[in-house]
C-alpha cells in the first residue's frame, strides 16, 4: 500500500505543481492545498501503514493491542494539516485584500518594479 | 449472535443498496433537480440503514445516541441542502447554463413570476390559474 | 610609546577636532599643526637608535587565534617614512589652516587630515601583515572622504568614489597576497617574514603573492594602467593633494614595494613587472604632463611619473638603484608638496590654475615666488639643489644597470627632460611675465600659506648642499632594510665629470627645449589623440567596467528578478528536480521491485479518487467546479487515512477539507477570474516541471520505502499513553502531551493567522493606492511636498 | 465486537465495494458535471458516501470509534453544500444587482 | 446549534481517551456559531458569544501556555504532564491544555466568519437557511 | 443527555459533562430561546410514521426508476398553495417535501401562498398530485403543530427567501 | 536558576508577552513597555545561558519531562545561544525603534504581539533539538512574518507579501517533506539521535538524496541562489522596525538551519553536499551583489545586498573545515547586527526626507552628520572595510578558502566584497551627499523627539558593531568553540543522548529498544 501511496503522491505534487505554476492566484493556493495534502500522505506512508487497528487502547487496558496503527505518524499529519490550514486561510484572506487593490487575481499582474527609478 | 449478524447485515446490505442507487441516480438521471432526488432521498436512507446496521451490530447506548444524532442531523440537513441547491440552480439557470430535462411538463414557477424573480410585487392575479392545468 | 603616541594621537585628534576646531579660531592650522611637529620630534629622538641598528618593537594580541596582532616596529625604512608623513604633515596642518580658513566644516577637514596622517604613519611602522592592511584601506579612506570634501561638486563625488574603489580593489588583492604570503610562512608578523625570502620565493604561491601585492602597490601609487584616478583626485582641496596625492598616501604602494622587496624581489618576474610597469608608467606620465594647462594636473601627472621612477628603481632593485629611490623619495616630496602649496596659494588668490592664463605673480606673491622656483630648481635637478643629488643618483643606477642599460637610462632621461620642461612650467609661467587681467587684483598670501613651501624650499637647497647629512641617519637604515643587508652610503653633491653629470647636462639642454616648444606639443593633433586615449581614455575605460558591470546586474536582475512569480516558482521547483535528480543520478535509483498487491479493491479506488480529484482541478475553466474536485480529493485521502487506523487524522481532514472548500468558495464570491491563459509553450513547460516533480517525490518515497523501519518513539508514545499520559488515545496524548510543543507551536500559528486576517480585512479598506499614510519629512529641505508638514508624530 | 470474519466479512466487504462504486459513478459525474449545481450534487452526495463507507468500514473492521469520524462530517459537509449555494445565488443577485432585495 | 455545541465540548472532553480533542471540538463549536451567524448575522452571533474571537484566541493561547508553565512551579518542566485526581475524576494539565486550544480554535473560526462578513456583507447573503 | 453520549460512563465524567454542559448552556443563553411545549405528540409520532413509510416507498420506486434503464419519468415544477403560514410549518413542509421521493422543493413564493416543488412523477396530473400532498403531509403537519401554524406571523411578511 | 527554566526562558518570555500584549490590546503603551521588557528579558536569558554554556558546555533540557530521545528536547550549544542572544539584541533594538517608528494602526491591530510571536518561532527554532519541533517554529516565524509584512496592507505591501507567502509556503513543504522521509528512514525526529541514525541507514547516497529537500527549504529561507527572489520582492514594503528585523533574522534562520543540518545530520558525503553548497554560495554571492549594484532603493539595495552576505555564510558551511565554519559563524553575528542596522538607518532616513529612493535621499550628511556616521559603520563593516567586524569575517573565510585550496570562491568572495563596497558608497554618495548641485537651503532640520529615539537603537548597534571590531579576538574565541561543536557534532550528540533524563538512564520500559544507550557504548 505504501508503494501505491508513493505513487498518489507522486501525483498530487505533479498536480499542485502545474497549480502553482498558473497565473491565478487561487488557483496557486489550491496547488498549495494538493501539494500539502500529497506531503501529509507521504508522511503517511513515511510511518508505514497498517490496515484498520487505530491506535487507541482499549478502556480498562493500560497498553495498546499488539498492532495497531503508527500513532506518531499520524500526530505529525495532525499537527501538519493544522498549521497549513491556518497558512492557507491567511493566504486566501491575504488573495481576497489584494484583489480588492489591484482588482484582480493575475500573479503575472503583479510585477514589482525590478529596478526603481534610476 | 448469528441473528444480530443477520440483521445487521441485512440493514447494511440495503443501506449500500440505497447509497448505491443514490450515486447511480446521479450519474443517469438526466438534469439537476432529478439528480438532487436521487442524491438526497436515497442518499439519507441509505446513511440511515447502514448507520442503524452499526448499531445493529454494536448495541451499545453511546453508540445508539451518536448514530441516532447522525441520522437526526442528516434528516435535518439534507433537505435544507437540496431545497438551497435546487432553488439557487433555479434562480442562477441562466447563469450556470442549467438545462430542464426534455421530459418537464410544466413550470410552475415560471409562469408566476416570469423573468423578473426578485420582483417586490406580489403575482396575486395568477393565484387562481394554479391547478387548473392539466 | 613614542611609537604608540605617534600612531594613535592623529586619531584621537580626528575624534575631538570637529568640536576642538570651534575653539581654535584663526591659529587651528598652527595650533594643530603642534601635534605632526610632535610626532616628528618623538620620531627623531629614535633616529639614532635606528641607525646603530635597533630595532622597536610594540604587539598587542588582537585576535590571538589567527595570529592577528596589533603590532608596530621601527627600523630604518619604517622611520623614514613616518618622519616624511609627519614632516611634510606638520607643513600641511599649517597651511590647510589658512588656506581653509573660515570653511564651516574646518574641524571635519582636520579631522580626517588628522586620521589619514594616523593611518600613513600605523601603516609604515606595521609589524603585522593585518595591521598594515588595516591601516592601508583606512589610508584609502581618508583619501575617500578627503576627495570628496567638495561633496556638492559631482566631479568631487566622483573622483573620491573612483578612488577608493580603484584603491580598494587594490587593497583586496593586497590582502590576499598578504594572506598567501602567512601560508607560505606562517606567520602575519612582517618582520618575521623579511626574514623568509628564500620560502616565498620557492614557493608555489610566489606567483601570485607578487602579482597580488603588487596589484595593490601598483593601484595604490597610479602606476600603469591605474593611475587614471590620480589626476581626477586633484579635485580635492589642495592641502589633500599636496599631502596625500603626491607626497605620502601615493608613496604607500612604493612602501610596500620597498617593505617587501628583501622577500619579493631578486627574480626575473619582479624585475621586468616592476621595473617595465614602472618605466612605461613613467614614460606616459612624463609626456602626459605636458599636456595639459591646468597646475594641478600638470603637478598630478609629475607625481605619476615620479612614482613610475620610483617603482622602476625598485624593480631594478640594485644598491644604487635603492638608494636612488630613497633619495628621491624626499626629493620629490620636498619640491612637490612645496609646488602643491604653491599652486594652491595661487588658487587660492586668483581662483585660477591654468597656466596660460597666470602671468606676473612674481609682483603680487613674492615669497611664495621664491620658494616656488627654488623648488622648480630642485625639479629639474638643477646643482645645487637636492634634485640634482637625487638625478645623478638615478642616472647612476640606470647606466649601472645590467639588462636592458640603454632602455633604462634612456627613460630615465626622458622623464627628467620632462621634469625639466614642467618645472619651468610650473614657475614661470604664472611668475614671470607680466600681470594681466586675471592676476591683477591676487592678494598677497597670508604666512600659513607661504610658510610651507619655504620651509621645504630650505630644505632642498640645504640637503642639495649637504646630501652626506643623510648618509648615517637616513639612507643607509632605509636602504639597508629594502636590500636586506646593511649598507654605507654616501652621498655627495660632486661626482666629478661623469656620465651621469653629462646626461644631466643633455637633460637640462633637452628639457629647456621642450618647454619653448611646448605650445607646439600640446595642440599637436595626434598628440591630442594619444593623450585621449591615455589620459582620458584609461578614465573612460573605469567608467565602461562599472557600466559593463551594471550592466550585468540589470541584464541579471531582469532575468532572475523578473517580478513574475511563476518564474519564481518555477525557479524553485526547477531547481528542487535539479538537485534531487542529481543526487539520484549520482548515487544510483535505489531501484527494485515495485509491488501493490496488498491493495485491497477499495483502497485502489480511494487512491484513484484522491488523484483523480485532484487532477480535475486542472481541468475546469471555473474555479468553483475545481473546488468541487478538490473536496472529492480531500474525501478520499480522509477516507483511506480512516480505512488505515487513523480515525483523527480522518475527522480532522474532513473537517479542514470542508472548511478549505467552504472558505475558497467564499473569497470566489469576491475575487474574480483571471483573464488571459498561458500560452501552450508555457503550459508544456509547466506539464514538465509538474511532472518532474511529481516523480522526484515519487522516486525518494519508493526509495525511503525499501528501508526497514523501526519506529522507537512511536512505540514508546503507544506503550506510555496509558501508564505515563494518563490517556487512551494515543494521538491526542502525543499530541496535548508527549509532543505538546509542537501542539503549542501549531495553535501559535492559528493565533496568528487569526489576527492576521482580522488586521488585513479591517485596516485600509478602502483601496488606497500609494497612500502609506506616511508623516511628512522632518527636513524642511527635504525634496517632498513640504506644504503638507503638520505636526509631527511623536 | 471485533473485526467480522467468514460470511458476514464477505457481505460487508461487497457493501464496501457496493459503496467505492457508487463514489465512483457521482465522481463521475462530478467530473461531467455539465453544470456547478450537477457537481455540487455529486460533492454533497460524495460526503453521504463517505459516512456510509465510514460506517460499514467501522463494522467491518470492528471499530465502533469510526462513527464518531461520520459524525463529524455529516456535521460540515451541510456547510459546505450551503456554501455553494450562496455561491450560485450570488450569481443570480449579482445578476439582479439593481434590483432590491426581498429581505 | 446548542446540539452541535454540546457535541463540540464532548468531543474536546473524549480527545484523551477516544478520538476528538480541543483542536476538533473547537472547530465543531466555530462551526455552530457560525452557522448562527449565517443564519441570523453575526451581530446577534456576536452577541451571543459575548466575547470578541480576538479575546477567545487570546485566552486560549494564555490557557495553553499557562498550562505549560504550571508545572514548573512544581519543579517540574515546561508542558510537563500533571494530573489532579479527586475521586474517580483526573483532570491535568493535558486536558487544560486542550481547553486552551479549543477555545483558540473557535476564536479562529469566528474571526474568519464575522471579518469576512463584515467586511464585505455580500459575501454572505443574508437569508433564512432555517434549521 | 451529555451522559449518554458519553458512552464510557464514569462519575467524574459525568460531573466535568454537568459543568461544562451548564456553562456551554449559560453562555449561549440567547440563542436557545424558549423551550416550547405541545401536548400534539400522538399527531407527531404519526407525521413521522407516515413520513418513513412515504420515504421507503418512494425511494424504492427512485431506486427501480435508475436501476432500470429509460425514463419513465414525467417531470415539471409545481405550485402548491400552502394553507399552513407560520415559519415552522412551511419550513417543515418544504423540507419533509423533499425528503420524500420524487418530490422536492424549491421555493416559496412572496406571499406564502405557493411552495413551489420539483416533482418527478406527475402521475395522476398536476392537481390530484397537489391535493395528494395536501391531504396527506400538510394535513398532519398542521395537526401535529396545532392552528395557529396556519396563521400568517404578524412581524414580516418575507417568506423564507432572500 | 534551573538549567530547564534558564533554556526555556527565550522561548517562555516572549509567549507570555505575547498573551500579554493581546490582552493589553487597547493600551498601547502598555503594550510597548511589555515589548522591551520582553526582549530585555530574552537578551538578559540568552545571555545567561552563554554564561552557563562557558561553565558547563551545552545544554539540554527535556519538555514535558519525556526521556530522551523519545520526548522534544532543547539543546543549546554554541551556535544557538549566539543566535539567541544576537537575535535578542536585535529584538532590544527594533523594540527601542519601533516605539516612534511603528503607527498606532499598526500597534492597534497587533504590531507588538506579532513581534513576539515572531520571536518564539526564531527562538524555538534555535533551542529545539527535535526536527519535526523545528518545522513548527519555522512554521509559526513564517505565518508571524506573513502578517507583519502586511500589516498596514499598503497596496505594495500586499503584492510583495503575495509572493514571499507563495514561495514559503512552498519550502515549508518541502521541509515538511524532508522531515516526513527522514522519519520514514529513522523512526526518529530526535536531531542527536538522527545523527547516529542517518549513519547507521545503510544508504548514505539516499540520505544526501534526502538532503537536497533540506537544501532547497533552508535554502528558499536563507534566500540561496536561485531561490530568493521572494526576499527583494518584499522586504523593501514593510515599515522600517520590521523590515529590520526581517532583514537581520529572518534569512539567518534559514542559515541557522543549514548549519545545523549540514553538519550534525547530512554530513555522509560532504564532497558532494557541501560542494554544491560552496557553489550555491559563490552564485548567491555574485548575484546578490550585482543585484544590489543596479538598485536605486535604499532598502532595495540592502535587500539585495542580504542575498549576497549570506552567500558567505553558507560559504563557511561549505568549505566544512573548523576555520571555515568558524567564519562562517562570526559571519552571521556580525552581518545581523550590521544589516539590522542599515535597515534603521534607512528608516531614520525616510523620516527624515519622505523616501526611500536614493534620489530623494540627497545631502543627508550635510544636515545630519551623525546619522552619516551612523550610516557609515554599519556600511563600511558590511563591506568588510577594515578593522570593522565584517572585515573580520571575511578575513577568516577568506583564510579557510585558501587553505581550503577553494581558490575560486576566495576570488568570488573578495571581488563581491569590492562591489559590496561600490553599493554602500553609491549610497553614499547618492543619499548622503548633495547631488543636486545647487546649494542645499540653510535650514536646520526639525528633528522630533521621535526621530531622536530611534537613533539610540542606531547608535547601540554601531557602538556594538566597533565592540565586535575592537573585541574581534573574543568573538572569534566564541566562534571558534562554535566551530568546534559543529565540526565534531558528536558533542551534540553526547550532550543530548547522556542527558540524565535519557531513556538508557531511566531503566526499561516497554517499547524502548535502548538506542539511545548506544553513545556509552562508543
Ligand atoms: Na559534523
Ligand atoms: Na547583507
Amino acid at each position: 500500500m505504501e508503494t501505491l501511496l508513493a505513487l498518489v503522491t507522486g501525483a498530487m505534487v505533479a498536480i499542485s505543481v502545474y497549480l502553482l505554476l498558473q497565473r491565478d492566484l487561487v488557483r496557486k493556493i489550491i496547488g498549495v492545498v494538493i501539494l500539502s495534502n500529497g506531503i501529509h500522505l507521504l508522511i503517511f506512508a513515511m510511518g508505514r501503514m497498517t490496515r484498520g487497528a487505530s491506535p487507541l487502547i482499549p478502556s480498562g487496558e493500560k497498553y495498546p493491542p499488539e498492532v495497531i496503527a503508527n500513532p506518531l505518524s499520524q500526530a505529525l499529519i495532525l499537527t501538519a494539516i493544522v498549521i497549513g490550514f491556518g497558512l492557507l486561510a491567511f493566504s486566501l484572506v491575504l488573495v481576497y485584500r489584494l484583489h480588492e487593490s489591484y482588482q484582480s487575481a493575475d500573479a503575472d499582474a503583479l510585477i514589482e518594479a525590478t529596478l526603481g527609478d534610476e | 449472535m448469528v441473528a444480530q449478524q443477520v440483521v445487521g447485515i441485512f440493514l447494511m446490505s440495503t443501506g449500500t443498496l440505497f447509497v448505491f442507487v443514490a450515486g447511480l441516480g446521479v450519474l443517469r438521471l438526466p438534469d439537476v433537480y432529478m439528480r438532487l432526488h436521487a442524491s438526497t432521498k436515497a442518499g439519507t436512507l441509505g446513511v440511515a440503514l447502514n448507520a442503524a446496521g452499526l448499531v445493529v451490530f454494536y448495541p451499545d447506548l453511546g453508540i445508539f445516541t451518536r448514530a441516532s444524532a447522525l441520522v437526526l442531523f442528516l434528516l435535518l440537513t439534507a433537505p435544507v441542502a437540496a431545497h438551497m441547491i435546487g432553488r439557487a440552480s433555479y434562480f442562477a439557470r441562466e447563469e450556470l447554463g442549467v438545462t430542464v430535462w426534455g421530459g418537464t411538463v410544466v413550470d410552475r414557477m415560471l409562469d408566476h413570476r416570469g423573468k423578473a424573480l426578485f420582483s417586490t410585487e406580489a403575482v396575486e392575479e395568477t393565484s387562481d390559474s394554479s391547478g387548473a392545468v392539466s | 610609546m613614542a611609537i604608540l603616541f605617534a600612531v594613535f594621537s592623529g586619531f584621537l585628534l580626528a575624534l575631538v577636532a570637529p568640536w576642538l576646531t570651534q575653539y581654535t579660531g584663526r591659529a587651528t592650522g598652527w595650533l594643530y599643526g603642534l601635534l605632526p611637529a610632535a610626532i616628528t620630534g618623538t620620531l627623531a629622538t629614535l633616529v639614532g637608535r635606528v641607525a646603530a641598528g635597533e630595532t622597536l618593537r610594540v604587539s598587542y594580541a588582537w585576535v590571538p587565534g589567527l595570529n592577528v596582532n596589533l603590532s608596530f616596529y621601527v627600523d630604518g625604512l619604517s622611520l623614514f617614512f613616518a618622519l616624511l608623513i609627519t614632516g611634510i604633515g606638520t607643513l600641511i596642518y599649517v597651511y590647510a589652516g589658512g588656506y581653509l580658513k573660515g570653511h564651516h566644516h574646518l574641524g571635519r577637514f582636520f579631522s580626517y587630515l588628522s586620521m589619514f596622517m594616523a593611518a600613513m604613519v600605523g601603516l609604515v611602522l606595521a609589524d603585522n601583515l593585518i595591521t598594515f592592511y588595516i591601516f592601508f584601506e583606512l589610508t584609502s579612506f581618508a583619501s575617500f572622504v578627503l576627495i570628496g570634501f567638495n561633496h556638492d561638486e559631482a566631479p568631487s563625488r566622483r573622483a573620491a568614489w573612483q578612488a577608493l574603489l580603484v584603491t580598494k580593489a587594490g587593497g583586496l588583492a593586497l590582502l590576499v597576497g598578504f594572506i598567501l604570503m602567512q601560508q607560505a610562512t606562517g606567520t602575519f608578523q612582517i618582520s618575521a617574514i623579511l626574514e623568509s625570502g628564500d620560502v616565498i620565493r620557492q614557493h608555489s604561491f610566489y606567483l601570485p603573492i607578487v602579482l597580488l601585492v603588487l596589484a595593490g602597490a601598483f593601484t595604490k601609487s597610479a602606476q600603469f594602467p591605474f593611475y587614471f584616478w590620480l589626476p581626477n583626485a586633484m579635485e580635492a582641496p589642495t592641502p589633500v593633494s599636496a599631502y596625500l596625492h603626491s607626497a605620502t598616501m601615493v608613496k604607500a604602494g612604493i612602501y610596500v614595494m620597498a617593505r617587501f622587496h628583501p622577500v619579493l624581489s631578486g627574480t626575473d618576474l619582479w624585475m621586468w613587472i616592476v621595473g617595465g610597469v614602472g618605466a612605461l608608467t613613467m614614460v606616459l606620465s612624463a609626456w602626459l604632463a605636458l599636456q595639459y594647462t591646468d597646475m594641478k594636473a600638470i603637478l598630478a601627472y609629475t607625481t605619476i611619473m615620479a612614482l613610475g621612477l620610483l617603482t622602476m628603481l625598485l624593480g631594478l632593485g640594485t644598491e644604487v638603484a635603492v638608494e636612488a629611490c630613497m633619495v628621491f623619495i624626499l626629493v620629490h616630496a620636498f619640491y612637490k608638496a612645496a609646488l602643491f602649496m604653491v599652486a594652491g596659494a595661487i588658487d587660492h588668490e586668483v581662483h585660477v590654475r591654468d597656466i596660460t592664463k597666470l602671468g606676473g605673480l612674481r609682483h603680487r606673491m613674492p615669497v611664495t615666488g621664491v620658494a616656488a622656483g627654488l623648488a622648480a630648481l630642485s625639479m629639474a635637478g638643477i646643482p645645487p639643489f637636492f634634485g640634482f643629488v637625487g638625478k645623478e643618483l638615478i642616472y647612476e643606477a640606470a647606466t649601472h644597470f645590467d639588462p636592458a642599460t640603454v632602455a633604462v637610462t634612456t627613460v630615465s632621461v626622458l622623464a627628467n627632460v620632462a621634469l625639466v620642461a614642467s618645472a619651468g612650467l610650473l614657475v614661470i609661467r604664472p611668475f614671470f611675465g607680466e600681470l594681466n587681467d586675471v592676476t591683477e587684483h591676487a592678494h598677497r598670501p597670508e604666512a600659513g600659506l607661504w610658510f610651507g613651501p619655504v620651509v621645504l624650499s630650505v630644505f632642498s637647497v640645504g640637503l642639495g648642499l649637504a646630501p652626506w647629512l643623510l648618509d648615517a641617519a637616513f639612507l643607509g637604515p632605509s636602504a639597508g632594510a629594502v636590500l636586506g643587508a646593511s649598507i654605507e652610503p654616501h652621498l655627495a653633491l660632486w661626482h666629478g665629470f661623469t656620465l651621469e653629470l653629462g646626461l644631466s647636462a643633455v637633460t637640462v639642454a633637452a628639457g629647456v627645449g621642450t618647454y619653448l616648444a611646448w605650445t607646439v606639443l600640446r595642440t599637436n593633433a595626434g598628440f591630442q589623440q594619444l593623450e585621449r586615449w591615455l589620459g582620458t581614455g584609461l578614465d573612460h575605460g573605469y567608467d565602461h567596467v562599472v557600466d559593463g558591470l551594471l550592466g550585468m546586474g540589470r541584464w541579471q536582475t531582469n532575468v532572475l528578478q523578473s517580478g513574475v512569480l511563476r518564474r519564481y516558482l518555477s525557479t524553485v521547483l526547477v531547481t528542487t528536480i535539479g538537485l534531487v535528480g542529481a543526487a539520484f543520478y549520482h548515487y544510483g535509483f535505489f531501484g527494485g521491485a515495485i509491488s501493490v498487491a496488498d491493495v485491497r479493491f477499495h483502497e485502489w479506488v480511494l487512491a484513484a479518487l484522491s488523484v483523480v480529484g485532484a487532477f480535475g482541478t486542472l481541468f475546469f475553466r471555473s474555479r468553483i467546479a475545481l473546488i468541487t474536485s478538490l473536496g472529492v480529493s480531500g474525501f478520499s485521502i480522509a477516507l483511506l487515512f480512516l480505512a488505515f487506523g487513523a480515525p483523527d487524522l480522518a475527522k480532522t481532514q474532513f473537517l479542514i477539507e470542508t472548511l478549505t472548500v467552504i472558505l475558497v468558495v467564499l473569497i470566489l464570491t469576491a475575487v474574480s477570474d483571471v483573464q488571459g491563459t498561458l500560452t501552450a509553450g508555457q503550459k508544456v513547460t509547466n506539464g514538465a516541471v509538474a511532472v518532474g516533480m511529481g516523480a522526484v517525490v515519487s522516486g525518494l518515497i519508493l526509495a525511503v520505502l525499501k528501508l526497514p523501519f523501526e519506529n522507537p518513539m512511536g512505540d514508546y508514545y503507544a506503550q506510555n499513553t496509558y501508564v505515563e499520559g494518563e490517556g487512551h488515545n494515543i494521538v491526542n496524548t502525543i499530541l496535548v502531551d508527549f509532543r505538546a510543543l509542537d501542539t503549542l507551536g501549531e495553535i501559535t500559528v492559528l493565533l496568528v493567522a487569526g489576527f492576521g486576517i482580522y488586521a488585513l480585512l479591517r485596516t485600509g479598506t478602502a483601496p488606497n493606492p500609494n497612500a502609506e499614510n506616511d508623516p511628512p519629512p522632518e527636513d524642511a529641505s527635504a525634496p517632498v511636498e513640504q506644504a503638507e508638514q503638520t505636526q509631527q508624530l511623536s | 465486537m471485533a473485526e467480522l470474519s467468514g460470511a458476514p466479512a464477505w457481505f460487508a466487504s461487497a457493501c464496501l465495494i457496493a459503496i467505492v462504486l457508487s463514489l465512483v459513478m457521482t465522481v463521475i459525474r462530478l467530473l461531467r458535471g455539465p453544470t456547478l449545481p450537477d457537481r455540487v450534487v455529486s460533492l454533497d452526495l460524495v460526503a453521504y458516501q463517505a459516512v456510509a463507507f465510514m460506517l460499514v468500514y467501522a463494522v467491518l473492521t470492528g471499530q465502533p470509534a469510526f462513527l464518531d469520524v461520520s459524525l463529524v462530517l455529516a456535521l460540515v459537509a451541510f456547510l459546505g453544500t450551503v456554501a455553494f449555494a450562496r455561491y450560485i445565488e450570488h450569481l443570480s443577485v449579482a445578476e439582479e444587482e439593481a434590483a432590491p432585495m426581498s429581505d | 446549534m446548542p446540539l452541535t455545541l454540546l457535541f463540540s465540548v464532548f468531543l474536546l472532553l473524549r480527545g484523551h481517551n477516544e478520538t476528538g480533542g480541543g483542536f476538533i471540538g473547537g472547530l465543531v463549536a466555530g462551526i455552530s456559531f457560525a452557522l448562527y451567524a449565517i443564519a441570523y448575522g453575526t451581530a446577534s452571533s456576536r452577541e451571543a458569544l459575548r466575547a470578541t474571537p480576538q479575546q477567545l484566541m487570546a485566552v486560549g493561547l494564555g490557557i495553553a501556555v499557562l498550562s505549560g508553565v504550571l508545572p514548573l512551579f512544581g519543579g517540574g518542566t515546561l508542558l510537563e504532564g500533571l494530573w489532579v485526581k479527586w475521586g474517580a475524576l483526573k483532570v491535568g494539565t493535558p486536558v487544560l491544555f486542550d481547553v486552551g486550544v479549543y477555545l483558540l480554535v473557535i476564536g479562529l473560526a469566528l474571526v474568519i466568519v464575522y471579518e469576512l462578513e463584515e467586511h464585505n456583507p455580500g459575501l454572505f447573503p443574508q437569508s433564512a437557511a432555517s434549521e | 443527555m451529555w451522559t449518554a453520549v458519553q458512552g464510557a460512563f464514569t462519575l467524574a465524567n459525568f460531573a466535568v459533562g454537568f459543568v461544562l454542559g451548564y456553562l456551554v448552556l449559560r453562555l449561549l443563553r440567547p440563542l436557545l430561546g424558549e423551550a416550547s411545549y405541545d401536548r400534539r405528540i400522538w399527531y407527531k409520532v404519526s407525521l413521522v410514521g407516515f413520513f418513513l413509510k412515504e420515504l421507503i416507498s418512494s425511494s424504492v420506486r427512485v431506486a427501480i426508476e435508475v436501476i432500470t434503464p429509460g425514463y419513465r419519468m414525467r417531470a415539471g415544477i409545481l405550485a402548491v398553495p400552502l394553507s399552513v403560514r407560520s415559519d415552522l410549518g412551511i419550513t417543515l413542509f418544504a423540507n419533509l417535501i423533499s425528503l420524500t421521493p420524487g418530490t422536492l422543493s424549491l421555493d416559496v413564493s412572496e406571499d406564502r401562498e405557493y411552495l413551489y416543488i420539483h416533482a418527478m412523477y406527475i402521475d395522476q396530473g398536476e392537481e390530484e398530485d397537489i391535493l395528494h400532498l395536501k391531504r396527506t403531509l400538510e394535513r398532519r403537519i398542521i395537526l401535529a403543530l396545532g392552528a395557529e401554524s396556519t396563521e400568517t406571523p404578524p412581524v414580516s411578511d418575507a417568506a423564507p427567501a432572500s | 536558576m534551573s538549567a530547564h527554566l534558564l533554556i526555556i526562558l527565550p522561548l517562555l518570555i516572549p509567549f507570555v508577552a505575547a498573551v500579554a500584549a493581546l490582552l493589553f490590546a487597547r493600551w498601547p503603551t502598555v503594550q510597548k513597555g511589555i515589548n522591551i521588557v520582553s526582549m530585555g528579558g530574552i537578551l538578559a536569558a540568552s545571555l545567561g545561558l552563554l554564561a552557563r554554556i562557558t561553565e558547563q558546555g551545552i545544554q539540554v533540557t527535556t519538555i514535558g519531562d519525556w526521556p530522551v530521545p523519545f520526548g522534544i528536547v532543547f539543546v543549546v550549544d554554541y551556535l544557538s545561544v549566539l543566535m539567541l542572544i544576537v537575535s535578542a539584541i536585535i529584538g532590544v533594538a527594533v523594540a527601542v525603534y519601533a516605539v516612534p517608528d511603528v503607527d498606532d494602526a499598526r500597534v492597534r491591530f497587533g504590531f507588538y504581539p506579532f513581534f513576539n510571536l515572531l520571536m518564539i518561532g526564531i527562538n524555538g527554532a534555535f533551542l529545539t533539538g527535535d526536527l519535526f519541533n523545528l518545522y513548527v517554529w519555522f512554521e509559526v516565524m513564517l505565518i508571524s512574518s506573513f502578517v507583519l509584512i502586511v500589516l498596514g496592507n499598503t497596496d505594495e505591501q500586499l503584492a510583495g507579501a503575495v509572493k514571499y507567502v507563495v514561495i514559503n509556503l512552498v519550502s515549508s513543504l518541502l521541509f515538511l517533506a524532508g522531515v516526513g522521509l527522514v522519519y520514514g528512514m529513522t523512526g526518529t525526529l530526535n536531531m542527536a539521535e538522527l545523527s547516529l541514525a542517518l549513519s547507521e541507514v545503510g544508504q548514505p547516497g539516499l540520505v544526501t538524496v534526502v538532503a537536497m529537500l533540506f537544501l532547497i527549504s533552508f535554502g528558499i529561507k536563507a534566500a540561496l541562489f536561485p531561490l530568493f527572489f521572494w526576499l527583494p520582492a518584499s522586504y523593501h514594503t514593510p515599515p522600517a522596525s520590521v523590515s529590520a528585523f526581517f532583514a537581520g533574522l529572518l534569512t539567518k534562520v534559514g542559515v541557522y538551519a543549514l548549519f545545523r543540518v549540514f553538519t550534525l545530520l547530512f554530513t555522509q558525503d560532504v564532497g558532494y553536499t557541501h560542494t554544491l553548497l560552496l557553489w550555491g554560495a559563490g552564485l548567491t554571492m555574485v548575484t546578490g551583489v550585482l543585484g544590489a549594484a543596479v538598485q536605486n532603493d535604499f532598502r532595495r539595495v540592502l535587500s539585495f545586498h542580504i542575498i549576497s552576505q549570506i552567500g558567505y555564510m553558507i560559504m563557511g558551511l561549505a568549505l566544512y573545515t573548523p576555520l571555515a565554519i568558524l567564519g562562517g559563524v562570526f559571519y552571521i553575528v556580525h552581518h545581523i547586527i550590521v544589516k539590522a542596522n542599515l535597515f534603521l538607518v534607512s528608516g531614520v532616513a525616510k523620516r527624515l526626507r519622505g523616501s526611500f529612493s536614493l534620489k530623494s535621499l540627497d545631502g543627508l550628511y550635510a544636515y545630519h552628520p551623525w546619522l552619516a556616521a551612523l550610516f557609515i559603520i554599519p556600511a563600511f563593516s558590511l563591506a568588510g572595510f577594515p578593522p570593522l567586524s565584517g572585515f573580520w569575517a571575511k578575513l577568516i573565510l577568506t583564510i579557510a578558502g585558501i587553505e581550503a585550496g577553494a581558490y575560486w570562491i576566495v576570488a568570488v568572495a573578495v571581488a563581491v566584497g569590492l562591489f559590496t563596497m561600490f553599493s554602500m558608497t553609491k549610497i553614499w554618495v547618492k543619499a548622503f551627499l548633495p547631488g543636486g548641485g545647487g546649494d542645499l537651503p540653510d535650514a536646520v532640520s526639525s528633528m522630533g523627539l521621535g526621530t531622536r529615539v530611534m537613533y539610540v537603537p542606531i547608535a547601540g548597534l554601531a557602538a556594538l558593531t566597533i565592540l565586535i571590531s575592537v573585541f574581534a579576538g573574543p568573538v572569534y574565541d566564541l566562534a571558534e568553540r562554535s566551530a568546534d561543536e559543529l565540526y565534531n557534532s558528536s558533542q551534540y550528540v553526547e550532550a543530548v543522548l547522556n542527558h540524565e533524563k535519557s531513556a538508557a538512564d531511566a531503566g526499561p520500559r516497554p517499547g524502548v529498544d535502548g538506542r539511545a544507550g548506544r553513545v556509552h557504548a562508543r
